[in-house]
C-alpha cells in the first residue's frame, strides 16, 4: 500500500495530461493570479472575462466557432507568468492572451507574447513600460501617468490641497508607480508632498504610518493602493482623528472597500473608469448581468477584465483570419469601443485613451464628481 | 510628545496582538521543539469560524458581549478541533522523525490550510462582523485610549497568567513540563505523553482562536492568507523572547510591536519588515537563546 | 621523560551557584598514565571539558606544552595534541567506521579545497596514505573488518574502542579517556587494559584516564588523582590511594568500590 | 576530469535533441528544473551534509540574480558565439556576490543552532528581499526587466538556438555543482562537513574547526545559489523581488528533504518532481473547475513526509542502489 502510494505520488508529475483540441474552437488564453496572496485580483478579473466570453458564446460564438477560455494560474509570481504564457502559446495554441493585473507580471510575460507574435491585452496593468515591449502588447486601461495627473489635478484644483501626504504600498508596482507620477505632477502644479510613507500589502496595522502623517497635518492623503488595505487604512486614520480627505486610484474600486472601511471611507475620492451610479447603458447592463451570474456587484477589475475581453473578441471577429498579426492589426484599429469603463480607443502606443472620472465614496455607491479627459 | 505617546500606545496594542499568537507558538515549541508553521493558519480558520458562526446565527450586525462570547466559543472550538486533528494526523506519525521533516510537514499543513482556505472561503477578503463597539475610555495628553486596544492587552495578559498557572501550578502542567524536559523519561514515569501533546495543541490552538476573534474585531478584514505575515512576526517575537518561555513570548511581542512602531514613526517606513528581522538577528547573536530563554550548557 | 606535559593551575568551574570543580591543581608528566577517579558527580568530566576547552574555566589556568590553552578553542587544543573520548559515546553515527577515523586525520592532510575538487595527484596520495594509516589503527583494535559498517551498527564495546581509535588518529601527545571501560564485561575490560598499555608504548602517549572501574585504574595507572565534590582529596600511587582513609570515606559515602 | 567532461558533452547532446523535439514551454520548464537542481544541491550541502538549517536560500539566489543582471547592464553581452563566455562570467560574478553575502551572514550566525539558525537565515532572506524591493536602480517592486539573455545565432549554416545556449550554460553549472559537492564530500574537507552534522563537539575534539567548516559550506552553498539566480535572471530576462520570497526558500528545503538529506541524486530527483508537479497538475483544473493544484501539492508533501521520512533517497546515492540491485540479481 505504502509502496503504491509512493509510486503514484512520484509518477504523478510525469503524467502530464493532454487536453483535446478541437478545430471548432477559438482558444483564448488568460493568465492571472488565481491563487496566492493576490488571488482576489486575478479571480475578479477572471469573472469579468468569463462573463464576456459566455456572452459571445451565447450569441453563437465568432465565425461560427465557440470561444474557449483557458485560464492558467501564475500564483502571483513573475516567473510563473512567463512559463504559463509559454505554455498557453505552445501547448494550448491560443490565438490571443489576456492578462495580467500587475504590471510586474505583464512585463515578464509580454516579451514572450511579442516574440511568438501572439497579441496580448492587459486589462489593468497601468505601468507605461508594459506596452513598450512591442507591437503585440496592448492595454485597455489607463496608464499611471494619466491617473497620477488626474488625482494631482483634482487635489490641487478641486480640493485646493497643497500639502499632500502619500501612503504607498511598497510591495505593489502599481502603487509605487502611481505614487511616483502623482508626486511629479503635484510638484508641477505647485503642490508639495510633505510626507511619503509606505506599507506592504498584507499588513493590517497602519497606525504607525498614520500617526506619523498626522503630525504633519496634511491637507489630503493619497493612498494609491488596493481596496484590500485601503478600507483598514481609512478606519485607522479616522480612529486616530485624521480628518484630511483620502484620495486614491482605481485600485479602490470594489464593493469590499466600504464594507471594510464602513463610515471611515465615506467621503474619500478616487479616480476610476466609471461611477457605479452611471446611467450609461453598457455599464448598467454589465452590472445587471454580473449580478445575475455571480450574485455580487462587480469591482473595477471585473469591469476592466470584461472590457479587455470584449475588445479582444471584437478584434477577432473583425480579423480576416485567426493569425496573430491579423488580430493584432484589428486591436490596433479599435476606436470608440463602448466599454463599461468608458469609450476605449487604442492609440499608436497601444494604450487605451479614455476619460477618467473622479468619484466619491458614499456607502456602496461611488458618486460622480468630475470627468477628466486625457 | 503627543505623537510619541500615540506611537507607544500603537506599539503596545500591536505587540499584544503578536503576543496572543506568539503564545501558541511558544507552547507547542516548548513541548515538542517544533516550529508549528500551521499555527498562523489555525488562527485564520478561527477567524473564519467566527465569521460563519456570526452569519449563520444572524448576529453579525448585533454587537455586544453575548456576541463576543459566542464568537469566542465558536473560534476556540474550531481551532482546538483543528489543532487536535493536525497533531493527530500529521505530526504524531512523525514523532520520531528528524526535526526537519516535522518542520516540512508543518509547512505542508500550513500551505494546505491556506490554499484550501482560498478554495473553500474564496480569495477575496471578508468583513469580520462587528463584535464590540470601540469606544474611547479616556483621553490622556490628547491621546485617546480605546476599549478595544485595552481589551486585547488585557486578554493577552490574562492568558499569560492563566497559562503560567496551568503550567506551573496544576498536575497537567507538571506533566507538560515533564514531557518537554524529556519525553521518554516522562513516558516511563507513567505520563501519557500523547495525551499531553494533544492537550498542548488544543490549548495552543484555542489561544489562536481567541486571537483571531480579537484581531478580527480590531482589523475587520479576514482572508485565507491573513495568518502569514502576522504569524511570521509572532513567531519571530516568540523566538526573540526565548521560545518555550511564556513570559518571553509576551515580552518579545511587545518589543517587536514597539520597535516596528518606532521605526516607522521616527526612521523609515519602508524598512519596517526588514527591521523586525534585524532586531531578531542582533538579539540572537548576543543572546543565542532569546531574551528570557535559558542558554544552558550542552552536556558533554 | 619527566617534563610537565600538562599543568592545571587551580582551575574552577562554576555553574550558577554550584562549584563543579573548585580550584583544582595537578600536573601530568610526559609519558605518564594518570588516573582521575572519584564518586559520581565529583566533577571528573568537567575537568576534561576544561582541559580540552569545551568549557572555559571560571578561573584558573591550563598549561599544555608550556603554553596556556584556556583561551583556545577545542579544535586548537586538539591540534596542539590533546584529544579525548567521551563518556556518553559521541561517534559520528551515520558515517562508516573508517570515515570516523579519517576525520581525525587533519594533520595528515595538506591538500586544499581546490585539490579535492580537481582531484589532483596530491589529493590521491594523501587520501591513500590516510586510509592506509586508518586501517592500520583499526587493525590494532581488531576493527578493520568492520571499516565500512556504519558506526552506529557496532556493539557498545566496539563503539568505545572506535572512539579511542578516532582520538589516536589525530596524533595526540596526550589522550584523555573518559570511562573507556564503561559497560564492558570483565574480559573486555581486561583486553582494553592491555590495548591501552600497548598503544601507550607504541605511540609514546601520555594518558589521562577517568574510570569507575577501580581494578582497571589500580592495575595500569602510575599515579591517581581522587576528586570529590570538585575538590582534590588525594593524589598518589595506587597503593597510597588504596589505603587513604579520605578516599575510602568518599567512596563509601557514595557507593561501593567495584 | 574525464568523467564529468564526458557527462557534460553527453548532456549537451541530449539538449540538442530536446531542442529539436520539444516546444518552448517544455524547454523553459526544463531550464527551471536545472535551476532548481542547483538550488537543491547547494542547499543540501548546508542542510544535508553539514546539518545546518537554512531558510534563507532564496535570499542568496536573489543576491546572485540581481548582481548578475546588474552586471550585464554594465558589461553588455555580445550576441554571438562568445555569449556563453559572458554568461559564465555573469554567473561567476553573481555567485561571488552571493558567496560574499553568505560569508557576511554566516560568520556571526552560524554558531546558533537548529531552529534559531533557521529563523535567522529566514530573517536575512527577508532583509535581502526588502532591500531589493526598495532599491530603485534595480526596479523596486516593478522588478528588473529586459535583462539580456541568450539569443539565436548562426555559425555558418548552423543555427544555434537560444534554448541550447541557455541549456548548455545551465547544465554546465548543474554538472559543476554536482561534481564539486560530490568530490568535496569525498575529501577531508567534506568529511569535516559531515562530522559537523553528526556531532559538533566530537568534531571539535578531533581538531575540526567547526565554525570555519560551517562558514565554508555556507559560502560555497551561497555561491551556487547565486549562480542559480544568475541563470534564472538571464533565461527569464526578468527579475522581481517577489520571486525570492520565503516560499522559494521553503521550496528549496522541501526539495532537499524530499530527495533525502545528504543525497545529491535525491536532490536532483526531488528538484525535477517539485518543478514539474505543479505544472503537471494544471489540467486537473479543467476537470475540477477550481484550482486545487496547491492543495494537492501540499497534501502530497505531508503524505511523503509521513510515508518516507528519510526522503526518496535517504543519504544514499543512486549508484549505491544500483550496486545493491546488481548484487541481488546476479
Amino acid at each position: 500500500m505504502r509502496q503504491l502510494l509512493i509510486t503514484i505520488l512520484c509518477t504523478l508529475p510525469f503524467l502530464a495530461g493532454c487536453t483535446k483540441k478541437s478545430s471548432n474552437e477559438i482558444v483564448i488564453g488568460q493568465y492571472g493570479s488565481m491563487t496566492g496572496s493576490e488571488a482576489t485580483f486575478g479571480q475578479s478579473t477572471d469573472k469579468g472575462v468569463r462573463l464576456a466570453i459566455d456572452e459571445a458564446n451565447a450569441a453563437g460564438g465568432i465565425k461560427g466557432k465557440k470561444i474557449k477560455l483557458v485560464t492558467m494560474d501564475d500564483q502571483g509570481k513573475a516567473e510563473e507568468a512567463a512559463s504559463v504564457v509559454t505554455r498557453l502559446i505552445e501547448q494550448e495554441k491560443v490565438v490571443a492572451l489576456l492578462g495580467e493585473v500587475a504590471s510586474s507580471r505583464s512585463l515578464a510575460a509580454a516579451p514572450i507574447a511579442q516574440s511568438k507574435k501572439v497579441p496580448m491585452i492587459t486589462p489593468s496593468s497601468t505601468n507605461p513600460k508594459v506596452t513598450e515591449v512591442g507591437d503585440f502588447v496592448f492595454r485597455t486601461c489607463f496608464i499611471d501617468p494619466f491617473q497620477g495627473t488626474v488625482m494631482a489635478k483634482f487635489a490641487t484644483e478641486n480640493l485646493k490641497a497643497k500639502k499632500v501626504a502619500i501612503l504607498r504600498d511598497v510591495k505593489s508596482d502599481y502603487s509605487v508607480g502611481l505614487a511616483d507620477f502623482f508626486t511629479a505632477k503635484l510638484k508641477e502644479l505647485g503642490g508639495e508632498v510633505i510626507e511619503d510613507v509606505s506599507y506592504s500589502s498584507g499588513d493590517v496595522d497602519f497606525k504607525a504610518q498614520l500617526t506619523k502623517l498626522k503630525t504633519k497635518n496634511p491637507e489630503a492623503i493619497f493612498i494609491p493602493g488596493y481596496y484590500t488595505e485601503v478600507g483598514l487604512i481609512a478606519r485607522q486614520a479616522r480612529e486616530l482623528g485624521i480628518k484630511a480627505p483620502l484620495l486614491g486610484g482605481d485600485g479602490w474600486d470594489s464593493p469590499k472597500l466600504s464594507e471594510i472601511g464602513q463610515k471611515a471611507i465615506d467621503g474619500g475620492y478616487f479616480s476610476n473608469h466609471y461611477s457605479n451610479e452611471t446611467t450609461d447603458p453598457v455599464a448598467v447592463e454589465f452590472q445587471k448581468k454580473f449580478k445575475a451570474k455571480y450574485n455580487e456587484m462587480p469591482d473595477g477589475l471585473s469591469a476592466a477584465g470584461y472590457d479587455a475581453a470584449k475588445v479582444l473578441l471584437k478584434a477577432i471577429e473583425q480579423a480576416p483570419d485567426l493569425s496573430g498579426a491579423a488580430i493584432r492589426d484589428q486591436i490596433a484599429k479599435i476606436t470608440g469601443h463602448d466599454g463599461v469603463t468608458g469609450k476605449i480607443s487604442i492609440n499608436d502606443k497601444r494604450n487605451a485613451t479614455k476619460s477618467a472620472v473622479v468619484v466619491q465614496v458614499e456607502g456602496q455607491t461611488n458618486k460622480f464628481v468630475t470627468t477628466v479627459n486625457p | 510628545m503627543q505623537d510619541f505617546i500615540q506611537h507607544l500606545i500603537n506599539g503596545i496594542s500591536l505587540g499584544s496582538i503578536y503576543a496572543l499568537i506568539a503564545l501558541g507558538y511558544t507552547m507547542v515549541f516548548g513541548i515538542l521543539q517544533l516550529i508549528n508553521f500551521a499555527h498562523s493558519d489555525v488562527y485564520m480558520i478561527g477567524a473564519f469560524a467566527a465569521y460563519y458562526a456570526a452569519r449563520t446565527l444572524g448576529i453579525d450586525k448585533n454587537p455586544g458581549v453575548s456576541t463576543l462570547v459566542i464568537l469566542l466559543i465558536a473560534a476556540m472550538a474550531a481551532c482546538s478541533l483543528l489543532g487536535f486533528t493536525i497533531e493527530r494526523l500529521a505530526y504524531r506519525p512523525l514523532r520520531k522523525a528528524p526535526k526537519l521533516n516535522i518542520l516540512i510537514t508543518a509547512i505542508g499543513v500550513s500551505l494546505f490550510l491556506q490554499y484550501s482556505g482560498q478554495v473553500v472561503f474564496g480569495a477575496d477578503p471578508k468583513v469580520f462582523p462587528a463584535v464590540l463597539e470601540d469606544s474611547v475610555l479616556f483621553t490622556l495628553l490628547g491621546v485617546e485610549f480605546k476599549s478595544l486596544d485595552l481589551a486585547v492587552l488585557f486578554v493577552t495578559l490574562v492568558m499569560m497568567v492563566l497559562l503560567h498557572l496551568l503550567i506551573y501550578h496544576t498536575k497537567l502542567g507538571r506533566a507538560m513540563r515533564a514531557v518537554s524536559t524529556n519525553m521518554n523519561v516522562a513516558a516511563m514515569m507513567g505520563v501519557n505523553t500523547d495525551r499531553i501533546i494533544s492537550f498542548t495543541f488544543v490549548v495552543g490552538s484555542a489561544l489562536a482562536g481567541v486571537g483571531s476573534v480579537l484581531v478580527g474585531m480590531k482589523y475587520p478584514k479576514i482572508d485565507p492568507l491573513m495568518g502569514m505575515m502576522i504569524g511570521l512576526k509572532a513567531f519571530v517575537a516568540a523566538v526573540l523572547g526565548g521560545i518555550g518561555n511564556i513570559a518571553g513570548a509576551v515580552l518579545g511581542a511587545l518589543i517587536m510591536g514597539l520597535s516596528e512602531e518606532m521605526v516607522v514613526g521616527y526612521l523609515s517606513s519602508t524598512y519596517r519588515d526588514a527591521l523586525a528581522f534585524g532586531i531578531l538577528i542582533v538579539i540572537l547573536i548576543f543572546r543565542p537563546a532569546g531574551l528570557l530563554g535559558k542558554g544552558g550548557v550542552e552536556k558533554v | 621523560m619527566s617534563a610537565k606535559l600538562l599543568e592545571a593551575k587551580s582551575i574552577t568551574m562554576q555553574f550558577g551557584g554550584l562549584k563543579a570543580v573548585d580550584s583544582l591543581s595537578f600536573h601530568i608528566n610526559q609519558g605518564e598514565l594518570v588516573g582521575l577517579i572519584g564518586p559520581n558527580g565529583a566533577g571528573k568530566t568537567t575537568v576534561f571539558n576544561m582541559l580540552t576547552s569545551v568549557y572555559k574555566p571560571t578561573s584558573g589556568e591550563v598549561i599544555f606544552l608550556s603554553e596556556p590553552t584556556v583561551s583556545l578553542k577545542p579544535y586548537q587544543v586538539a591540534r596542539k595534541g590533546m584529544t579525548r573520548t567521551f563518556q556518553n559515546i559521541r561517534l559520528f553515527k551515520d558515517l562508516t567506521v573508517l570515515e570516523n577515523v579519517l576525520i581525525g586525520g587533519t594533520k595528515d592532510i595538506s591538500y586544499g579545497f581546490f585539490s579535492s575538487i580537481l582531484q589532483t595527484s596530491k589529493y590521491f596520495q594523501q587520501e591513500k596514505a590516510l586510509k592506509e594509516k586508518a586501517i592500520e589503527l583499526l587493525a590494532i583494535f581488531g576493527l578493520e573488518k568492520k571499516a565500512h559498517a556504519p558506526a552506529s551498527a557496532l556493539p557498545y564495546g566496539e563503539q568505545r574502542k572506535l572512539e579511542i581509535i578516532r582520538a589516536l588518529a589525530t596524533q595526540p601527545k596526550l589522550i584523555c579517556l573518559d570511562e573507556p571501560a564503561a559497560g564492558m564485561n570483565h574480559q573486555e575490560t581486561h583486553q582494553l587494559m592491555e590495548t591501552i598499555a600497548k598503544i601507550r608504548k607504541d605511540f609514546r602517549l601520555t594518558v589521562l584516564l577517568i574510570e569507575h572501574d577501580m581494578k582497571l585504574v589500580m592495575g595500569i595507572c602510575e599515579r591517581i588523582i581522587v576528586l570529590d565534590h570538585g575538590v582534590k582529596i588525594e593524589e598518589g600511587s595506587p597503593q597510597v590511594i588504596q589505603s587513604s582513609p579520605k578516599v575510602i570515606e568518599a567512596y563509601l559515602g557514595a557507593e561501593d568500590i567495584h | 576530469m574525464k568523467k564529468p567532461l564526458l557527462a557534460l558533452i553527453g548532456l549537451i547532446f541530449v539538449g540538442f535533441l530536446i531542442d529539436l523535439s520539444f516546444d518552448a514551454f517544455i524547454q523553459l520548464t526544463l531550464i527551471y528544473v536545472l535551476i532548481n537542481m542547483i538550488l537543491a544541491m547547494s542547499l543540501n550541502l548546508v542542510s544535508g551534509f553539514t546539518g545546518q538549517f537554512s531558510l534563507g536560500h532564496a535570499g542568496f539566489m536573489a543576491a546572485g540574480a540581481y548582481a548578475s543582471a546588474f552586471l550585464s547592464t554594465i558589461f553588455p553581452m555580445n550576441p554571438g558565439p562568445m555569449q556563453f563566455v559572458y554568461f559564465l562570467f555573469y554567473a561567476i560574478a553573481g555567485g561571488a556576490v552571493a558567496g560574499l553575502a553568505g560569508y557576511l551572514v554566516g560568520l556571526p550566525t552560524l554558531r546558533l543552532r537548529g531552529d534559531y539558525l533557521a529563523i535567522v537565515t529566514l530573517g536575512f532572506g527577508e532583509i535581502i528581499r526588502v532591500i531589493l524591493l526598495n532599491t530603485k536602480t534595480v526596479g523596486g517592486a516593478r522588478g528588473m526587466y529586459g535583462i539580456t539573455g541568450p539569443t539565436d545565432f548562426t555559425l555558418g549554416s548552423w543555427t544555434i538556438s537560444k534554448f541550447l545556449i541557455g541549456y548548455a550554460h545551465a547544465i554546465f553549472w548543474v554538472v559543476a555543482c554536482f561534481v564539486v559537492i560530490w568530490r568535496i564530500i569525498r575529501s577531508h574537507h567534506g568529511r569535516a562537513f559531515l562530522s559537523v552534522r553528526e556531532d559538533e563537539i566530537a568534531a571539535e575534539a578531533m581538531g575540526i574547526h567547526t565554525t570555519q567548516t560551517k562558514v565554508r559550506a555556507f559560502v560555497l552553498s551561497s555561491f551556487f545559489a547565486g549562480v542559480a539566480g544568475s541563470i534564472f535572471a538571464h533565461y527569464a530576462n526578468y527579475l522581481n523581488p517577489a520571486s525570492f520570497s520565503f516560499n522559494r526558500s521553503v521550496d528549496a528545503v522541501i526539495m532537499v528533504v524530499l530527495g533525502g538529506m545528504g543525497s545529491l541524486s535525491g536532490s536532483l530527483m526531488a528538484a525535477t518532481i517539485i518543478t514539474i508537479l505543479p505544472e503537471a497538475l494544471r489540467p486537473l483544473q479543467e476537470i475540477t473547475g477550481v484550482d486545487l493544484r496547491m492543495v494537492i501539492y501540499s497534501l502530497a508533501l505531508i503524505l511523503l513526509m509521513i510515508l518516507r521520512p528519510k526522503g526518496l533517497m535517504g543519504t544514499k546515492e543512486v549508484n549505491e542502489f544500483w550496486r545493491k540491485y546488481v548484487r541481488k540479481t546476479s
